[in-house]
């Protein structure tokens, strides 16, 4: 098995070397790149607006900062990424392609992939090809790992079938990652497999999936006998629950914030608290004086600059080893009840003006976004499951009990109601 | 959520039930959610004729409650609406019912509005002002023979289709509602969205709007506040019937749904929110029935047991659903799953009639200044 | 096995019988009790003071208002009791004979007890006997099934021995109720008696326990070969949890403030507020117009009175079988999260000016009151407790694993470091 | 609580934490406890050859600091002391340190300090004002050759040993900070008692006291505000310190502790909890760690950095500590056992040099108005 990158991330460049890098990318950027519409939402950019935006930022190098040559990338480090992304705050970025492609499908394709499939990579840095990750499904919840979605060997394919849910943009992207159950005699996390899925294969389905706000960004698919070719098992065949646990890192990593391959967007502390919508609606309300109000504002910034604090703290201890990888489940988790709180901040500050808005007027609204708080603390694994991740991984407390940890899958009860499906 | 209900009551809130489970189920609320006022007018009447709008008005119209105590009468309906989140202005209606029933000027739109073929509802709230007052900037000024109204009032429930508005307005003497027919000059209507996908609001402008005198009801200030305790309590009640069926249905969730080989109920920490959950639930009811009550039993201490239920039921019914979405986990919030629609008329309901924050400042004022009747 | 009282302590009086009753009782309080210190401690009170007061109820009928004529009360009801404890708000009360005295030890003695066994209760209501429970143990946290105290019998008489903990006030009781193990090849719930203990035996030691606040109300208690009469078993021997369970349930009744037993001072809800120290410690800060003071003090209200409000709500549904017994630990679990959120608004209101107080001035400082502010959650069962019951026995939700449940008690792990004891 | 130490700072640590561990065991707090004090003046004396009030002087005295950042490198030493609740001024000594560096009048006393001699120390809070002002009502005015203050401070640390006073004033020119000896005619020394056994407070009042001009630090708003940020973020990093040992004991605690057959740390409700306190330590330490390195290294930011760390640091650290009381069951409010003393430390911390409430509002003001360096 080969390492994620085959050069050092982590090595610190000198301080004469990231002006150098920071001064040419500002320059290539105010070239090369749309600037940022602030008002537009990211999840909007359509499947060939971010393939474009992709190969202009590949034609500059600037796709895969932190990707090793070979498959295209710069072979830069941490602080490169981090210098770009400070300088690319104001520009458009190919938001689907660094998450999830980048940041969570293409490290373990990087770890586990054979050279063929390490391409996958390739063309993703070169905005050619979008990917998905399909892991939940329907009847799970949090419990990926057991996968009802089934592959069949038949010669030289597996032929699937069942299905996913909660793919974050499926309908935008050309491939997939597909955790599926190839093994039902054996408990449920020997039995798994990783595969790499085409889309366009016969037998595809894709349906987004309409959430409460409105947005699309989410889908299910249905597998109806794929025929997938057997050379796109990634890693060892029903060793698909150890690549699905390296991808949930990455997915906690780039969810917190701690991912040195997606492009996030770092604000100046006293931009963003300004800029934030916290602010407008206290002026809206001409709450600016109100001493209730201040508190909140004063609490929603200090959460907020904490949490980018937190985010570099972590990160760089899981590099240095300071902490162990799991570490990253303490960014998922603050990232969710930050939000949360803020939440409720909002909808406190809004008030009964904040109750109703003018038809038409599709800016944020608070009790609107309230409907929807609970997100942040369910996508990319739920807060409980981080609570679980820290106490046990972390802290080494012990495992929850699991009544289908060492019974074949097959014998594992699934519901109340419900018997076994096979 | 009363504990006890006599033979009449337990009557009277069986025909409601039974009529909001036979019109009123969750595909019914996502069609009414498309049309334009949210409610459809036959229902609505019907509804009426079952009790809904005339028992706060006064014996000589037919008036009274069920009981000796007609907004707790009430407020097992507004619960059991809360419960299948029912369209409709039932409190803010209830509340002009009981605001023109003091007064012998406006019977005809009062027989209107317990027949059920006409709405009228409260125009109380404003931008920048605390519930209930003080503050009021909407103004009440003599001309003549006539009063003349100007301000702009906020979160106006069904405004497009009432008949009129019962407004709160400063005045020479003090704060008084006054009845302003909606199509008297000067009344401008300019529509809102809200999050709950059948209740509608306008903001409602008052520019000059001259009317007879008799459209102000006399009311002192205590009086006044009753009116709008009982829209707040009522919307309370609602709430709590929300919340009840809310846990209800995720108890039953987090019993039948496996993860891990196990039932999510058998989580501890799962097990641990839930009777958290309980708690607020039962609180919730505590603390709602005994402030509907107080309104007709313990006047003196009305203001004071709405506003402390007010404080507690929307400082945990919103945290009580968002903590049922949590535990739906990802279908929690889709649009398909019927959650939000529940959540959708508790972040309403706790953010009209009164926030948490106004509530406080309320109680504190009373507490600290002897305010309050 | 019979029932606690003899009479329908649920009967509801017509109105005429219960005002004529709360006429008698204002002119008789007028005439025979001390009238009230409210800034004395009730824990202070004195085991002769106690007693005094006792004996001054007894002679006017107002000692067991709701315990039966057979063992010297009243034969009232629960309306009765209320109407009194309302009058008696301005004065002196034994608040150690009902708590834990009437509230938690008679009513088990009432429902187990034999005819002579039901002379302790009249003793208390006469003034002349003070009870503790004697329950937890220092190794036992909530777990008061595990007792590792033990009692062997030899002929007429059991040999007892070990130590009791957090019994309340037991340095001025003369009996105590002791949960102790009497068979050990049996599980832990299978092998309890509970002994009732002449604390003056030899043998006994009773220490008090120093609190962070510097109060000694709390006591551990040695025992050493001390000699109990076998007729001093209540209840079967063997079937101890069986009383304990009931007295659980007394204590859950009366810490939440549902017990028809314990002089509980009901205050009108306006003099409670005005009343409090929070109103007290924004005056002297001069925060009476600071908006976030404001929102505190409204907060804290609301909480207190719908404290008060649950407990009606909550005493009526199980005295009407609306809801079960177990429905107790809701107003068990509230008082403690209020109590919590009190200590906190409290701190909140002192701000810098509460951070110190001047010397020798003992009244309550929030910052002090502070520091024992977990004590609300943990005595009289943590809320963690009342969180499994509610969960468990109200909800019907599966019961938490428990390594200990069918297992014969000496075979079951008791720490992580030691062996079994036996 | 830095995540990477160079070599010195390593050496500089661990000398400090062998001392501390050496001479502050909690039978030690608990016997300083009873004394008029709270702590040995030798034993504060060894300390400062150790470095602990040395670095912020300046470069002609010795000062200067183990790596280029001296209040990072405090920082440290605070968060050890916090681990061992070790007694003394720290945080104050050093904010008067670094003030009276800006001017060469008080080297006297500047050298006293490093030494550890004498101690001085801040009087900034007053009652009815918010941390770090404005609003200061204690007064400084110049009469002839000497200048006077008048006014009354709160929460002064070691008062009664103190030597002298670095008191925050309102003079013609703005906020100042003046050094005023304890002796002065007209300082009046009020002690009082705090939640902490072995630190002590006093209120001292200064009715019309004359002293030299050169008294007066002739320091901008933004260079007296850093003075007070150096006090509140090495009373933060000390904080940490205490939530470190906490956590780390529960934990230890709760898998040693079998309740029903398990032991605690297997029950997930409380696993949960565990999870939460140990990001709140761990987003603890990243705030304070950035905060104390932006005095320095960001000075334009470091009032926003020190308020936000307060702000997070005083609002989950008290209710950590009280979790894990919490989970000690019944002993962990005894006397007996030592959580309390820790518990103290926190809470009274959590008061002095600005509450939750006091570094909220200076963040609001700083976004909304602009205001602060």
């Amino acid at each position: 098995m080969s390492t994620t990158v085959s050069h050092d991330i982590d090595r610190v460049p000198d301080a004469a070397e990231l002006e150098r890098y920071r001064a040419e990318a500002r320059e290539w950027l105010a070239e090369n790149m749309p600037p940022l519409d602030p008002r537009a939402d990211p999840n909007q950019q359509t499947k060939e607006h971010v393939k474009d935006l992709a190969r202009r930022l590949h034609s500059g190098g600037y796709s895969g900062i932190c990707f090793p040559r070979e498959v295209g990338g710069a072979g830069l480090t941490r602080s490169h990424h981090r210098v770009f992304c400070e300088e690319a705050a104001d520009y458009e970025l190919p938001i689907y392609l660094g998450t999830p492609g980048l940041s969570i499908i293409a490290p373990p394709i990087m770890e586990f992939g054979t050279e063929q499939q390490r391409e996958h990579v390739a063309a993703m840095l070169r905005g050619e090809r979008l990917f998905v990750q399909m892991m939940s499904e329907p009847t799970g919840g949090s419990d990926m790992a057991g996968a009802l979605t089934r592959a069949e060997r038949d010669g030289d394919v597996w032929v699937l079938n069942g299905s996913k849910i909660w793919s974050s943009g499926a309908s935008r992207a050309d491939w997939g990652l597909v955790l599926v159950r190839t093994d039902w005699s054996v408990p449920k996390h020997r039995g798994l497999s990783m595969l790499l899925l085409d889309l366009s294969l016969p037998g595809v389905t894709v349906n987004t999936i309409k959430m409460v706000d409105g947005s699309e960004e989410f889908c299910e698919e249905f597998f109806d006998d794929v025929q997938v070719p057997h050379e796109c098992i990634l890693g060892e065949p029903n060793d698909g629950w150890t690549v699905a646990n390296r991808l949930l890192f990455h997915e906690r990593q780039s969810v917190g914030g701690g991912s040195p391959y997606h492009f996030n967007r770092p604000k100046s502390a006293r931009s963003s608290a300004r800029g934030s919508d916290l602010v407008g609606i206290v002026g809206r309300n001409g709450r600016e004086a109100d001493p209730v109000a201040r508190q909140l504002i004063g609490e929603a910034h200090a959460n907020e600059l904490v949490g980018r604090q937190l985010i570099s703290r972590v990160s760089d201890a899981v590099a240095s080893g300071v902490l162990p990888p799991i570490a990253g489940s303490l960014l998922r988790l603050n990232t969710g009840v930050t939000a949360m709180r803020r939440g409720s901040i909002a909808l406190g500050l809004a008030g009964t003006e904040g109750a109703t808005w003018e038809d038409g007027d599709d800016a944020d609204h608070p009790a609107d976004q309230f409907i929807l708080r609970q997100a942040s603390c369910i996508g990319g694994g739920t807060t409980e499951m981080q609570r679980n991740l820290i106490s046990e991984r972390l802290l080494g407390m012990p495992r929850e009990p699991a009544a289908d940890k060492d019974r074949p899958f097959n014998e594992v009860r699934r519901s109340r109601r419900e018997e076994n499906t096979r | 959520m009363q504990l006890h209900l006599d033979d009449d009551q337990s009557i009277f809130v069986d025909t409601t039930r039974r009529y909001l489970a036979d019109t009123s189920d969750i595909a019914t609320i996502r069609a009414l959610a498309e049309t334009e006022r949210g409610f459809d007018a036959d229902w609505w009447a019907r509804g009426a004729e079952l009790g809904w709008t005339s028992l706060l008005a006064p014996e000589r119209m037919g008036g009274g409650g069920v009981s000796d105590d007609a907004v707790s009468d009430l407020a097992l309906i507004a619960f059991e609406r809360g419960r299948l989140i029912a369209p409709g202005p039932f409190a803010s209606v209830n509340a002009v019912v009981a605001a023109l029933a003091t007064s012998d000027a406006h019977d005809d739109l009062l027989a209107r509005l317990i027949a059920g073929t006409s709405v009228a509802t409260l125009a109380a709230s404003e931008r920048g002002v605390r519930w209930p007052g003080p503050g009021v900037t909407t103004s009440l000024s003599t001309v003549g023979d006539a009063v003349e109204i100007t301000g702009e009032k906020i979160t106006v429930e069904s405004a497009a289709v009432a008949e009129a508005f019962v407004v709160l307005a400063a005045g020479p003497e003090g704060d008084r509602l006054v009845v302003v027919p909606a199509d008297a000059d000067g009344v401008e209507i300019a529509p809102r969205r809200s999050p709950d996908l059948v209740r509608r609001f306008a903001d409602v402008t008052f520019r000059d709007v001259r009317i007879g005198r008799d459209a102000v009801l006399e009311l002192e200030r205590s009086d006044l506040e009753r009116v709008l305790d009982i829209a707040t309590v009522l919307q309370l009640a609602e709430t709590v019937g929300v919340l009840d069926r809310v846990l209800e249905f995720t108890i039953e969730w987090a019993s039948d749904r496996y993860s891990f080989g196990r039932p999510l109920s058998s989580y501890q920490e799962l097990k641990h929110r839930f009777a958290d959950m309980t708690l607020w639930l039962e609180a919730s009811k505590a603390t709602v029935t005994e402030a509907a009550a107080a309104v007709t039993k313990q006047p003196e201490q009305a203001g004071q047991y709405v506003s402390a239920a007010a404080s507690y039921v929307h400082e945990h019914g919103p945290e009580l659903v968002q903590d049922c979405v949590q535990m739906h986990g990802g279908i929690g919030v889709t649009w398909e799953h019927d959650i939000h629609l529940y959540l959708r008329r508790v972040t309403l309901n706790s953010l009209t009639c009164g926030t948490v924050a106004d509530h406080r400042e309320r109680l504190a004022s009373m507490i600290l200044e002897g305010a309050g009747r």
